[in-house]
């Protein structure tokens, strides 16, 4: 980096445009957090004042409750399966040589660019079909379908840095086919899996449309939230919102360091 | 081939689809205990080689013998040979002694002992503070030890290295060389070593395979493949060399009359094989940089030459002069001392007929 | 790859993993597609028999027609505005050293980690107070939220492999800083703004909770059919997933080599 | 300084943060058309100091002229220096006469015009025929020659190159040697080169400035750095050496009577402005392999010494030879011919006291 090129040129107006961007996206979710302590009932300026109120709400009304728990339920599933078949699937992908790979490997991804309106239908007819009633375990099923492929893409970046002479070397010192994946590949590929865990159980926690068509009695955090919402503007899911939020940004933070690489390192 | 040979390929292909043919119907007889290297350039199926041999790639045609027993078909956790990679490939999750014991934990053996073993090999390569770190904590010439000792451990009767220094810079290399050479006579283990430097393969083998094009080109002591080189590859690619292609005139014994374009008529040397050019044949003569004298030295030798003195580059322990015959045709020199001559000037060159070494011409030569 | 031990060992297993993994994904899809050829009016088994009469009956729906034209600009406003914003951010973000770098960072990629429902809303509320009437503008804002991080990132992992020295040798060169960044760093992002733009696009015409929230006569296609299913099972559904299904996947075919990266190379 | 030099630096340092030290208040004065080499291992600074040259680097403190001009703050797109990068820095998706034209595009010159100068270049470097192609169509040679006469085209007064043949194999390297060497002498440019490749860096400057942690060791012809080396850190790093510590007992004009712990008493020479030493001081003395002389050659060296063979190396034109003194105590030998004697048996070694050659201490000695 040249730094003196920068203190003299650059600097200003490339933060400038980061702060546009940074304000685009956040100022509606500032809109949120803001309302979320605010004691009035209606989300309009000017606020009324300093409240807890809302989150008081929000732990004392059992629906809410429950509906986090079911979508912990649902999301810690699809995060530790999803991540599962991953690696299978990562792993054969990776390691495998037969004909037509490279248009598996396309429909394996596929699903991530099938609207999620025509896939929760599809899937309601095809649980209809086979005669199964809506409850969790469908929704944790449609939900996999697309979280599997998003957990083989981060796998398999994982798996294709490994370098092929550690397996050799593994067979090379005694350790079978098996035996080697369970020595060297696996537990190289945990953090990753981590990763893909983190990812899967974010992206089925705020997922709302498969869920949606998927279950009948045991709402998800967001269908719960909808349904508040369609009756009459509650002020609740603002304080959920911010709490949410905030969890993602944990989340986040934790995660990027695996899933964008290392930054920019002078030298 | 011998009862003392302990690795024999015997007419091994291995080809890549229907048209790439990385190693080309080789064989080769490894004695039991010595250093033998596989040397060529990048391409010349050096490391395919050695990789059929360890069992990590299939063989196409042709047959493997470890100890007399056919390998061929066994996979490399059945051999009892070891490799050292290029990267080492040290496991990156394990501690150094649990990298060291992961041979011995294949074979079952308990924790305690497999941990003992591998204290003795740190002990040995004199690294014991280790034990307990993480491959990416430890120097370039520490991993090397270690990936060494790890191949040691279950104690092979082969070990194949695969460009193990191919990583490290110039000084530890040299160190590692004399390190390596050291054990490998204090073990008393065969070392299959695959290099594309002629430097490293000179200095650290009992005997040297030229590969080139997934061919021998050449397999003889170090001596010989660097003074009597049979082919202008060998020549070429092993050390410095000045090349000049001619005709052979005539033929007294083990000396040829060569006729050069510039130089004229002058005589040249045969060894190794080439002895049946006949009077009439394309032919190619080696000329090596310090073999040729300049100056005043250059009176006694047995042809002389006179050119113009173009170049002077000192390196230290020697000086690199470039003299012009005729326009566009340079000879490399290599002498102990700065020529008497100017940049510009005539200068006279000499060398005996021994130092004229006839060459049959080959595919490789044209590298 | 050791060919010898994978022909004796490996293969099977492998290919054995992927069909099961590619079953479960795609055996719902395949009844969308069966059921949009199926001549019944009901979605049950056994078939009716062939016909195209759902296809046509879509293309004769102006309502629908509607929806796929509201889709299609707004997508592609999407994919173009955020890819624009998308780079000016990568760019930032990789050539400007400043504090708190790493938290900005963070912070430009958790709206991909809020739930959809969540942002949905506060951007309803948002642009309520700002006295704004719902259309394919609001639509259109509220899916950048969500897309510029993605287009961010998609450009930032491209910029970091561009070597430091081709900038610094235009400026060497007598390039000045926005000259080198036209001559040199832009050409050479392209590619990846063309995935950003394929990604984009992609999500936004997927997109259907901030889509619902925030348009109220203008509909995209996912609320269409959700409009159309909401009120009575309708095959014609099964059409329009079939045709959009297949799109995505031509989408994803010719993406997934930019996403992906280069595939393992032997040797 | 006079003012026949075209760049110099004045007291120049470049911190990074708080305590990091890059470059270490160094002076340097390059003169007009000379081959000037920052020589040093990686990490001393000889990068950065080419950087902040070209503006691609602030100055932390001190001066640096251009031309007797102050150019300290000039961003790099207006001082007239070029440079060369080690990975060439080609633009992947230009065409290579586009590359080449660059520059002149930069500076408004119509496409016609800068397309028929790029041609000019590519005659120059004889690529005529390369000009549609994209630089990852070329071999590593002709992106070499193609990122040459891209810094070329401006017709800079100095061209900064760092460790420009750093990415070529080692034949290749030779032959860009000796081609820059002469494109350097045709133009007159000056060239002020970075590199950690001692061999390269003797055989093509006119001087040498060799680094060490930030700080200049010593500037000198390489004849003059190889020769007369005035630190351990030069002699070591500068060709291969022996260095031995002792004590300076006695002086006597330029020679100083060493105490060796092992060899005893033997008399050195100082040269370069090491003589201040004072009996009693605690100095080195550095002793080059292919200065001793081994077996009955050693007869009438001035000082003597015997010890065991311990290994002898091949190497083609050289023979290595270890020889140890005492346990654990060994010395490097290169010699033109085998040694007489067998490994494992006594051989005599001697060396005149001009080639044992007096070194002052210095921290980077224990590198």
């Amino acid at each position: 980096m040249v730094e003196g090129l920068k203190e003299r040129l650059g600097r200003i107006p490339l933060i400038l445009t980061l702060a546009l961007t940074g304000a685009v996206i956040y100022l509606p979710i500032l809109f949120v957090v803001i309302f979320s302590f605010n004691s009035g009932r209606f989300q309009v300026f000017p606020l009324k004042g300093f409240s807890l109120v809302w989150y008081q709400k929000m732990l004392s009304d059992t629906a809410f409750m429950d509906a986090l728990r079911n979508s912990v339920i649902v999301s810690l599933g699809v995060g530790v399966v999803s991540t599962i078949f991953g690696f299978l699937g990562a792993y054969s992908l990776v390691k495998a040589e037969f004909r037509f790979k490279d248009l598996l490997s396309t429909l394996l991804i596929t699903p991530l660019a099938v609207p999620g309106v025509l896939l929760a239908i599809s899937l309601r007819v095809y649980f209809y079909s086979l005669g199964w009633s809506f409850s969790l375990l469908t929704v944790f099923l449609g939900q996999l379908i697309t979280n599997v492929p998003l957990a083989l893409m981060v796998i398999r970046a994982r798996l294709l840095q490994i370098p092929l002479s550690l397996e050799e070397a593994a067979w090379d010192l005694g350790a079978g086919r098996l035996r080697s994946l369970a020595e060297v590949i696996l537990p190289m590929t945990i953090p990753s899996m981590i990763v893909s865990m983190l990812l899967t159980f974010t992206f089925s926690f705020d997922e709302f449309i498969i869920a949606y068509f998927l279950t009948q009695f045991e709402l998800t955090l967001p269908i719960k939230i909808w349904a508040n919402l369609i009756t009459g503007y509650d002020p609740t899911v603002n304080a959920i919102g911010t709490i949410v939020f905030f969890l993602s940004l944990v989340i986040v933070f934790f995660g990027q360091r695996f899933i964008l690489g290392k930054p920019y390192q002078k030298g | 081939m011998g009862s003392n040979s302990i690795v024999e390929l015997q007419d091994v292909t291995k080809r890549y689809g229907e048209s790439v043919v990385a190693v080309d119907a080789i064989n080769l007889s490894v004695r039991r205990g010595e250093f033998l290297t596989l040397l060529g350039p990048s391409g010349c199926g050096k490391t395919t080689t050695l990789r059929m041999i360890a069992g990590l790639e299939t063989v196409s045609s042709g047959k493997i013998l470890i100890n007399q027993e056919d390998v061929t078909y066994l996979p490399p956790y059945s051999r009892n040979t070891s490799m050292m990679f290029q990267d080492y490939a040290l496991f990156p999750h394990m501690s150094i002694e649990d990298n060291i014991a992961f041979g011995l934990k294949m074979r079952r053996v308990p924790r305690d002992e497999r941990l003992k073993k591998a204290r003795e090999m740190l002990e040995f390569i004199q690294l014991p503070h280790i034990a307990g770190r993480k491959p990416n904590q430890l120097s370039g010439g520490q991993r090397q030890r270690v990936a060494l000792v790890r191949s040691l451990i279950l104690q092979p009767e082969v070990l194949l290295l695969d460009e193990p220094l191919g990583a490290l810079d110039a000084e530890l290399r040299r160190q590692m060389q004399v390190e390596l050479k050291r054990n490998q006579q204090q073990l008393g283990i065969t070392f299959i070593y695959v290099t594309h430097d002629q430097e490293e393969a000179l200095s650290l083998s009992d005997r040297i395979v030229v590969m080139n094009g997934g061919r021998v080109e050449q397999m003889d002591t170090p001596k010989m493949i660097y003074e009597q080189p049979r082919t202008t590859f060998v020549a070429s690619f092993i050390g410095r060399c000045n090349l000049r292609k001619g005709i052979a005139e005539a033929k007294e014994g083990r000396l040829v009359v060569f006729l050069d374009a510039v130089l004229g008529k002058f005589p040249a040397a045969c060894f190794n094989g080439v002895e049946a050019i006949q009077p009439g044949q394309r032919i190619a003569i080696a000329l090596r940089p310090e073999k040729i004298r300049i100056g005043r030295e250059a009176e006694n030798c047995q042809t002389k030459a006179v050119g113009i003195l173009k170049y002077t580059g000192f390196l230290g322990s020697i000086v690199r002069i470039v003299v012009e015959l005729a326009p566009g045709d340079e000879v490399v020199v290599e002498s102990q001392a700065l020529p008497e001559a100017q940049v510009g000037e005539k200068i006279s060159l000499g060398w005996n007929c021994d130092d004229a070494i006839v060459l049959t011409e080959n595919s490789g030569g044209d590298k």
